[in-house]
């Protein structure tokens, strides 16, 4: 039980209930959100794949990776936000 | 010398952290939001000031004193200042007509 | 300064410019989509004179470092985005077209940006890299079809970003997997992917990511809302470029050997089979233009994602030089299709297929150019669409493959019901037109529309130009 | 030794003020809640670096603290219903 | 140690599934909030300092603020979930058995690590001694310029949108002096975040995501720039960070032949100028993602 294993988990986790929110929910701010813990669980699964227990240092790639992933969640969010408010926060795909 | 500071800031840590065991249980226990505010702007102000002393005395390097030093300023300045306007919003929303 | 790293950077310093000024953008918007078109000329006769080329970016080799592979495929690829670029271009300039709601000046930041993105796609050999531009597409595609401000628009254009952030995060969780199994992330451990397990879910993570990017069947529901709704010149390049550029990917992947689990290769197959049908299906029951052709679009990228998966990679080169002509060609006609239907339907004031052909108004040149890109769609010679069916029905027919060849014959011949339901009635004269019917004068976006269906026609008949391009790969 | 076990109670301080931010009448307490897990990350991020004598985690900290500042200005000017 | 990880994903879940599932909209993202600060402590746990800092600056601060901006405005979550009970146990069902297959393939690989090495040996070359910052501005700047072009659209995106203009809450006369200690303090922190990213964990994104709290901490203050003129040269700064690189990267190449590759010797130069336009960039494209253009609201 090494500490990339329980994050493993951790993202897992995440993801699975981003999924499951995903698929049950209509309002668009949770939606959004839950789009959010989704991306966020993928960078924990990919960060501690790249962990080295051995060492205890992560490879510094996949840190870029994480980081680029960040950056990119924040500007797809805000775009997001910006067109459900245009449209009232009702979308019923 | 530095098993007496090292000592010093165990045991300026474990007070930090009693400190906020006392906030959370309180904000657990307490019956209202005003008391609630109260206990809770103690932990950030006396609590983390600890904690951060703790910390400066068992790491030893003068370098991470600024970084330590800011952030107890800066937490405790938002403490009381969200705590405050905290409290004002619900007051002003009661008392209002 | 090569080529290459020149018609990557141009786009967005143009796309930067135009978002500054709106006053500006029109003339740079011109400007730059020519000087693009010109850059991706000189590369594809660089390819052709020198061969294929591999550029590393910053000096750094590839595992580190990322590589541009400016093969035959690649260049081929960019001129399509170039050329259809051009003569979208030519049709948003033309300034009586409805200001949107928004922002006037908003198409042009937003085009630039999708060029710049997909010619960086073209030429990236690195997984997390094409992750990082199909994000840059996404999010630009979508401004493209919420330009027109209306509230069916805005809220497609929602859904759009929604699926497509959830095909990227699927993009990203396969690359993520790729990066656990194989240690490295550049194209060239796709085949080391094939073997593991690990490898072979996390390609087919990417795959599934890629198919919701291109609207593949059974997760295509957000496009023909976003495609039908957006601004003509916005859906035109939304279907032929935008959704373009995820088949690129999986024809790419699946050319380093990729889609080389065979249940990859039958699901792709068996997908694009599916596409065909529906979309088809509900093309004939559209009863709007632009719904029509959205759906054409989904019936279109099935019978592109078909050749993919039946063409078992770069050992048999016939199927897949087949698979890229056959996107050459829906480029072109779908994007002609779109801007003839613009075109129509500003002329009639709406785009209702029942009212079509009871106006008095004389067919004209977009009626044309729609007829044109039609012949182009469903294949009929001499355009690019029959040699392109031709050599994979040739390809099916050596390997025995009859069930395949049933169904391209069937899609071929469902395309020609739903289209000929546009152009019987847009052939109007004799005595459907009144005797005083006036005949709309030529604009823009006439010549646009005709330019491109002419070009599908040419790009059949010197059809040698693309084949011999396609023959250039990086050894 | 002694030190990991610091960071550890500081992180239990910090999850036990969740039920009150799950359970608060009004969005006030949940702010208040969210204020005191803001402060408890800050300390259990000052134990972990003096725990692993890893100085860059007081910088961590300190953004931390920032934001935290940033975060609780959102909260109690932008909750509730635009008027 | 393991008992810390351990309470800390219990934690994280927890908090995530809070977020995701509490009716009330301020509730929720509280959760989330939160949620980001703890997902920022196990970034620290798997030894990512720079990624921590970065989801603490720009998870938990800037998404959270923009969460509440959309919230004011929306209003609260209006009807049931999409399916019934059944469905939503079929959903949950479905996705357990995602999340374990995901466990499983990502626990089990033990495959190759090339990278660490791979960068080691090129760390001297690269012109900084953070490893992080040497991929992303050196070895994969191409990745970090296309990223930037990302955060461009979405701001070119959002101005054509123009969602209303924020109105926050009248908050009394103790905001100014805090705004007062608060923005200065950030202005520096982001300050030596940029200078120390060449060397330990920082860099610009993190140094113009506390810029952009900085501002933020302004606008909701009530005190914010506000006017058509300031926004326009905000418009122009956050779109000038893309033309910057895309310039950069150009004159690289005229200088040494290839694209990004920056010249010998002076490369941590040429990192910390890119990296410096980055942080104004970046922080000005935040706050213009958040306060939206200042133009009349829609009908």
């Amino acid at each position: 039980m090494t500490t990339d294993l329980v994050y493993h988990v951790a993202g897992a986790g995440l993801t699975g209930l981003a999924l499951w929110r995903l698929a049950t929910c209509r309002d668009a701010l949770r939606r959004i959100m839950a789009l959010n813990v989704l991306a966020i669980g993928i960078a924990m699964v990919l960060l501690a794949s790249g962990f080295d227990a051995a060492t205890g240092r992560t490879d510094p790639v996949p840190q870029a990776f994480a980081l680029t992933g960040i950056v990119v969640l924040v500007s797809v969010t805000a775009a997001l936000l910006a067109l459900a408010e245009r449209i009232g926060g009702r979308s019923n795909d | 010398m530095s098993a007496a500071l090292f000592g010093l800031g165990l045991v300026l840590m474990s007070l930090g952290i009693v400190f906020l065991f006392v906030a959370a249980l309180g904000l657990w226990r307490l019956p209202d939001l005003l008391s609630r505010l109260h206990v809770l702007t103690k932990a950030d102000t006396a609590g983390l000031a600890l904690v951060a002393l703790g910390a400066a005395c068992v790491s030893g390097s003068l370098a991470a004193l600024l970084p330590l030093l800011l952030c107890v300023v800066l937490v405790a300045i938002s403490g009381a200042t969200i705590g405050h306007l905290v409290a004002r919003s619900v007051t002003r929303r009661e008392t209002a007509p | 300064m090569t080529e290459a790293s020149l018609i990557v950077s141009l786009p967005l310093l143009a796309a930067v410019v135009t978002a500054a000024s709106a006053r500006v953008a029109r003339p740079v918007g011109l400007i730059a989509t020519a000087a693009n078109a010109a850059l991706a000329i000189l590369l594809a006769r660089r390819v052709l004179a020198e061969g294929a080329q591999v550029t590393h970016l910053g000096g750094w080799e590839a595992p580190l470092g990322i590589a541009f592979e400016t093969d035959g495929l690649a260049a081929v690829m960019i001129l399509m985005a170039a050329i259809v670029g051009v003569a979208v271009a030519v049709q948003a300039s033309d300034d009586r077209t409805p200001r949107s709601a928004t922002d006037p000046g908003a198409f042009w930041p937003l085009w630039l940006a999708t060029l710049g993105a997909m010619n960086a796609l073209f030429l990236s050999a690195d997984l997390f890299n094409l992750y990082v531009t199909f994000e840059i597409l996404g999010l630009a595609a979508v401004g493209l079809t919420a330009l027109t401000g209306t509230r069916r628009a805005l809220r497609a254009a929602f859904d759009y970003l929604s699926a497509g952030l959830a095909g990227s995060l699927l993009l990203l969780l396969g690359v993520a997997l790729a990066y656990a199994a194989a240690g490295q992330v550049d194209l060239s451990v796709v085949p080391a992917l094939t073997e593991s397990a690990q490898g072979r879910i996390s390609l087919a993570l990417i795959f599934a990511g890629l198919a919701v990017k291109a609207a593949l069947f059974p997760l295509h529901f957000w496009m023909p809302a976003a495609h039908s709704s957006a601004a003509p010149v916005a859906s035109a390049l939304l279907s032929a470029l935008v959704v373009k550029a995820a088949i690129y990917v999986a024809l790419r992947l699946s050319l380093d050997g990729g889609i080389g689990a065979e249940p990859l290769r039958v699901a792709m197959a068996a997908a694009g089979a599916g596409a065909m049908l529906w979309g088809s299906w509900h093309a004939l029951r559209a009863d709007r233009l632009k719904l029509l052709v959205a759906h054409s679009t989904v019936a279109q990228v099935g019978l592109i994602s078909l050749a993919l998966g039946v063409a078992p990679g770069a050992a048999d080169s016939t199927l897949w030089h087949a698979a890229v002509l056959l996107m050459l060609s829906h480029a072109f006609a779908k994007a002609a299709m779109f801007l003839a239907v613009g075109r129509i339907a500003e002329e009639l004031g709406h785009d209702r297929i029942s009212g079509l052909n009871r106006e008095e108004l004389r067919p004209g040149a977009a009626e044309f150019a729609f007829a044109v890109a039609a012949v182009s769609l469903i294949g009929l010679p001499p355009t690019a669409g029959f040699v392109g069916k031709w050599v994979l029905i040739e390809g099916l027919i050596d390997r025995d493959a009859w069930i395949w060849v049933a169904l391209v014959f069937a899609g071929t011949v469902l395309s020609a019901a739903y289209l000929s339901r546009v152009v019987s009635r847009c052939l109007r004269g004799g005595p459907h037109v009144a005797p005083g019917a006036r005949r709309p004068q030529w604009r823009a976006g006439d010549v646009a529309a005709l330019g491109l269906a002419v070009s599908a026609l040419l790009l059949g008949l010197g059809s040698a130009l693309p084949f011999a391009l396609l023959e250039i790969t990086v050894t | 030794m002694i030190l990991e076990v610091l960071p550890f109670l500081s992180l239990l301080a910090t999850l036990a003020s969740l039920p009150r931010l799950l359970l608060g009448p009004g969005a006030a307490d949940r702010i208040v809640a969210a204020q005191l897990a803001g402060t408890g990350a800050v300390a259990t991020l000052i134990l972990l670096g003096a725990a692993t004598a890893t100085p860059p985690l007081y910088d961590v900290a300190l953004v931390f603290a920032a934001l935290a500042a940033v975060t609780g200005l959102a909260f109690v000017a932008l909750s509730g219903r635009a008027r | 140690m393991i008992a810390f990880d351990i309470v800390l994903t219990l934690g994280l879940l927890a908090c995530a599934a809070m977020a995701l599932t509490l009716r009330d909209r301020t509730a929720s993202i509280a959760a989330f909030v939160v949620a980001g600060l703890l997902i920022a402590l196990s970034w620290v746990r798997l030894a990512a300092p720079d990624v921590a800092l970065a989801e603490a600056a720009i998870g938990a601060g800037v998404t959270g603020a923009l969460f509440l901006r959309s919230a004011r405005r929306i209003g609260p979550i209006t009807g049931g979930p999409v399916g019934g009970m059944s469905a939503s146990i079929a959903a949950a069902l479905g996705a357990g058995g995602l999340s374990a297959a995901l466990f499983w393939a990502f626990a089990g690989t033990s495959g190759p690590v090339p990278y660490p090495p791979l960068v080691a040996a090129n760390l001297e070359a690269s012109g900084v001694t953070n490893p992080v910052t040497a991929v992303l501005l050196n070895f994969r700047a191409w990745d970090t310029l296309l990223e930037i072009a990302v955060l461009a659209v979405a701001l070119a995106l959002v101005v054509m949108l123009g969602p209303a203009p924020v109105v926050p809450r009248a908050l009394g006369e103790l905001v100014l002096p805090f705004a007062r200690i608060v923005v200065p303090l950030a202005i520096l922190v982001a300050g030596h975040l940029l200078w120390q990213g060449a060397t330990a964990p920082g860099g610009a994104f993190q140094a113009g995501a506390v810029l952009a709290g900085g501002m933020l901490a302004l606008v909701l203050a009530g005190i914010g720039p506000a006017g058509e003129r300031i926004v326009r040269g905000a418009l122009l700064l956050g779109l000038a960070g893309l033309a910057v690189f895309v310039g950069a990267a150009l004159a690289a190449e005229g200088l040494t032949g290839r694209f990004l590759g920056y010249p010998a010797g002076a490369e941590k130069a040429w990192i910390i100028a890119i990296e410096a336009s980055l942080t104004l960039s970046i922080a000005a494209t935040l706050c213009l993602l958040f306060t939206g253009p200042v133009r009349r609201p829609h009908q």
